[in-house]
């Protein structure tokens, strides 16, 4: 959590005209985040409280908004922020970009920048470990804005005729960009609507990291004994804007206040010791100081790139 | 005559349209908040959240309840925020909208304006970045507009409205804010070119922001003694193959210049439709075939700017 | 019910090599039925349960397999023969087939052949009801299979959500193609699926036409009153193939001797004296022989008409 | 070598490729009882419901499972019944399968092989019959094949599954049950045209089923002393350019046809690269810019037929 949070607050300043550690010059010179980033600033306990159950060689799809899921299956912060600063040595190489970050090392098969397409990616992805044999799970991560889209009803429906190994998040931060997520959704709520559709789980208080650490872990196991697909609904909130332009003026400051107080870090701070505490951040601070150092000194990835990568049949006739 | 962007440009029309015929309605997300581009700013508190209708995020139903809308006799400006997401509903416009007047035999037709904002938007990588204008062109049922400037997004989005077709409505993100003069009383219709500039050497088809690139790369040619004749095409279909003709029959050469891939791209019907017209020297620009990657030096390898243009129009020798 | 069933056997004969009162030369000449045709032959207590319960004014969407809704709807059996014949005088000018048929005069507003497809169009046009002031109401059909398509979450949610007058209607006949659909949905069946996206309504015997039109009224004065949408869950079965051509052997024979055995006319026949039984069958005869003889002398559509309606805005450029 | 129909003939490709490739996996509605044209038959018993999945109707989740299938190590083959129906799953294919790669610096790749079959489908009606070869040509990331005969969709279809990138598959809805020899040592590499016809007036490029149309014609005008040498573009992208070029080098002109709507077809992709590179004379043939209807003269509206293509040929004068 506490990696998660110095990440998403350094790419936060990197992309407000640059990190004003490297001044105005670098700020000239794009050393900084290009393009919309969804920051998961307060929504941290979800991520790390469901990775904390899962192993190296089980998988991971997620969302435009997905920095804090792939740091807490294990990609590398230094190789992410590269990615941001949009060079050459980023997770992606540069190509993706915040929307878009993947560690397949760690079995994190991406963020996604369309609302509800992770999931039939992490429902095949699925398939492919049972077909295979493997014993692996897959976890996918999703907002509560997705439960709307259509893709959300095949999804499940799919992966629990099957009964493959997924374990569904909704991670309810109770917005969709602009627009409060319930008055645009009806019925009793995500968990019901999963079970509707034939996927039982647990609803759990999102930003508390030991609850969602014990749900996850309750509906792990039973995703591991082969009894099919388990939801998670974990109720947390969008302490930023949207996007990192966004300011969220359309908020009620109340409903701000009550969040801040609610911070998933202060409320796992204050379950362990002051000075375990500042030890974890100082570290965590650490750490994303030295990604932005990597980052800003690293090289672009050159234009011939572009090329590579695309696809292999009739490679080299791109300008045709 | 006013000085507004090209965002507030389409939303002065769409509040007109809105004042003068109570069957218009807008639906989307965020819509009610004005839209993440400011593009419906102040509409609901105008016309209140019955006709600016917020959405869930369920595209394929935002334009498929569209469909129904219309052919119960609204006239729905439908957003998509990106033409990348209205990916997510091409069974409604294509085989639901476009068809539904034809396959009904003339009993009812699907009139909305689909706003499906295309083009690269800094930073924006893949999924964010697409130009899909020529799929729209392919597909019998639809208009297709693709504005280049503010005064241009005021009278077509008012005429797109007006028609009565389902029409793909394509704004560029990257043109929001750019900012000009704006009269409300300059109709453009529907399938007709602007010629931007004049000039006797060769003739430079563009659309959307590609327009602005052309115009710089028009002055820069000027000054090498090359006259570019500058087309705007303004709407894609039915474009307006009697200006381009024309000035193609002039100048004896054409360039088509567009953000879209280069292959497969609308380009490639303009350089055929005048080749086979006309017999005359044709070229083509556009993107590589390449997604739009997210790093500077990748994402500027699928611009078309000036350089590129220039080059293009240079090579005719 | 009857003239469903007349006129089902009537397209199915005319399907198979012209219609054999006509002759070979008919048959030839193409005086018969083109293309798939869906047969509702075994669901008409379905249509027509349902259907006693809507006015002219009320809408009604349907599917690839929608002869049954629009007769009940009150379509002329005539117009719709011509249109299976392709005929100009079809309901749709000869331009759409079985799989579009549709009749604005009497608020059809059209078979559609995508599966689920005519949800969001059901919903759009309840919600321009509402907008326009009008108190009509929609009645939307499909099939068991669209349950598992995404339309489905999404189109309930929206109805729900603005509580638009709308009757989902799923007619469930166990089949997708030639796919059982009990082994493609998960889940404890199609109402508790709309339930869980807020959509409340009832399960009904869709072979029993009293049966479904005591509840069809149920759950329409509840729309009608403004209580939202409402979802009617009947179960039949189709007693032909798939599609007119689909002899349908993958089918288990007792399960259609049973299907045999719970005919909807016959039920409802029970319950009628013989001979008003007889006068209806015969009366229902009698009229779709008339359509098949308009149909087959009713005139082509010309060519020209191919570049009609399609689109006013640059008309006459078609062939640029 | 046997004697097989188009479905047949890929069957059995299929049946070698998971014989031969564990990985090789297919997915889609009905595909366990043999597909609703047969082009499945046998598959099921032969490799169990678990390598042939029997899907529900899902089509957007059809290719997104193919995508994440194909992300963690397998080799689908998509059944989408229709192109129409892939309009269900136009952010898979496009946002999804074809960018994957390219998003991801090249970690994976999305390798699948989506059937979606083209084409006129007698009576079928607009949302059964069209087709889109031009919206994928036009899809970095995708490779395009669209076979004429049962020999190219055996040995096509074998290479689409090898080859390891997405690739749209188009086999055509009138051609499964035409029969031909099929050997199964013959190998077709994607990209490379078939000259099925040599000619020396005018080179006619087209695929699919215009193909047997297009030799029709050139026989009907060897009759009348004009020349037709007959390329069988075969896959779309990569397109076979070299081939295309000599051929019209030699021929001096150009005529390129096929059933999807002329207008924004992959027929002026072609055009306009030939007539750039040779400044020869081009012509293009297709459907026009309308749905196709459902009665009989209204759908032969939309065909191309050897009468049109002789009409096209004619009048190059
Ligand atoms: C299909 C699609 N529609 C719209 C968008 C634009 N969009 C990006 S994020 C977002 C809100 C998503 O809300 P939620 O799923 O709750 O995720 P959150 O942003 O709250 O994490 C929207 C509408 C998109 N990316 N994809
Ligand atoms: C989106 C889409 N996918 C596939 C098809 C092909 N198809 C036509 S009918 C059908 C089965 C539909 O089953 P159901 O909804 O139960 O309706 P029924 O045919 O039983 O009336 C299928 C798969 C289609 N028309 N549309
Ligand atoms: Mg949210
Ligand atoms: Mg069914």
């Amino acid at each position: 959590m506490a990696r998660i949070r110095a990440f998403e607050n350094a790419a936060e300043e990197a992309s407000r005209g640059g990190v004003s550690a490297f001044g105005a010059a670098a700020a000239a010179a794009e050393v900084r985040v290009r393009g919309p980033l969804h920051l998961s600033t307060g929504q941290e306990a979800v991520a790390a409280g469901v990775c904390a159950n899962l192993a190296p060689t089980d998988l991971l799809t997620s969302t435009h908004r997905g920095h804090g899921h792939s740091i807490a299956k294990g990609a590398s912060l230094e190789r992410m922020m590269c990615e941001l600063f949009g060079r050459a040595n980023g997770t992606n190489r540069g190509k993706g970009g915040s929307m878009h970050i993947a560690d397949f090392s760690v079995g994190m098969l991406g963020a996604n920048g369309v609302v509800a397409a992770g999931i039939a990616i992490a429902v095949g992805a699925a398939h492919a470990l049972r077909l295979r044999g493997e014993r692996a799970v897959v976890a996918c991560f999703f907002g509560d804005g997705a439960v709307n889209r259509g893709p959300f009803l095949e999804g499940l429906n799919w992966a629990a005729i099957h009964r493959l190994p997924v374990l569904f998040v909704c991670e309810d931060n109770r917005w969709s960009a602009t627009t409060p997520t319930a008055a645009m959704t009806a019925g009793e709520g995500a968990l019901a609507r999963a079970r509707g559709i034939g996927v039982d789980g647990l609803a759990v208080d999102g930003n508390d990291v030991f609850a969602v650490d014990a749900a996850a872990a309750a509906l792990l196991s039973e995703v591991r004994a082969g009894g099919g697909p388990r939801f998670l609904h974990a109720v947390t909130y969008r302490i930023k804007g949207h996007v990192s332009v966004d300011a969220a003026a359309y908020r009620d400051g109340k409903e701000v206040a009550r969040a801040l107080e609610n911070d998933p870090l202060a409320l796992a701070a204050a379950r362990l010791g002051e000075t375990e505490v500042r030890r974890i951040l100082d570290e965590a601070q650490a750490e994303v100081q030295r990604a932005l150092q990597v980052a800003a000194a690293a090289p672009w990835p050159d234009r011939a790139s572009a090329y590579a990568d695309v696809q292999d049949t009739g490679a080299g006739r791109w300008l045709g | 005559m006013a000085r507004l962007s090209y965002a507030e440009a389409a939303c002065a029309a769409l509040e007109r349209a809105m004042r003068d015929d109570a069957r218009v309605v807008v639906l989307g997300e965020d819509v009610g908040r004005g839209g993440i581009f400011g593009q419906y700013r102040g509409l609901q508190e105008r016309f209140g959240a019955g006709r600016v209708i917020d959405t869930p995020i369920s595209e394929a139903t935002i334009m498929g309840a569209a469909v129904g809308m219309a052919l119960a006799g609204l006239v729905p400006v439908v957003e998509m925020r990106v033409v990348d997401f209205a990916l997510c509903a091409m069974d409604e416009i294509v085989n639901q909208a476009a068809k539904a007047r034809f396959m009904l035999g003339g009993q009812a037709r699907a009139g909305l304006v689909a706003r499906m904002p295309i083009g690269l938007w800094s930073g924006s990588a893949a999924q964010h970045s697409q130009s899909l204008e020529a799929w729209f062109a392919h597909v019998p049922g639809l208009a297709v507009v693709a504005p280049a400037t503010p005064q241009d997004n005021y009278a077509l989005l008012a005429a797109a409205i007006a028609c009565g077709d389902p029409v793909a409505y394509l704004e560029h993100k990257e043109l929001w804010s750019l900012a000009g003069e704006v009269a409300e009383d300059a109709a453009v219709p529907l399938g007709r070119a602007a010629v931007l500039r004049e000039g006797g050497d060769l003739t430079l088809v563009a659309w959307s922001r590609t327009v602005h690139a052309a115009l710089e790369a028009a002055a820069q040619a000027q000054r090498r003694g090359i006259g570019v004749e500058v087309i705007d095409l303004r709407t894609l279909w039915p474009w307006d193959r009697d200006t381009v003709l024309a000035s193609c029959a002039r100048t004896g050469r054409l360039l088509v210049a567009h953000e879209a891939v280069r292959v497969g791209g609308f380009g490639a019907e303009i350089a055929a439709e005048v080749a086979e017209t006309l017999g005359i020297r044709v070229k083509r620009l556009g993107s590589p075939r390449i997604p739009v990657g997210y790093a500077k030096p990748l994402e500027d390898e699928a611009r078309v700017d000036a350089a590129r243009l220039l080059a293009a129009i240079e090579s005719f020798g």
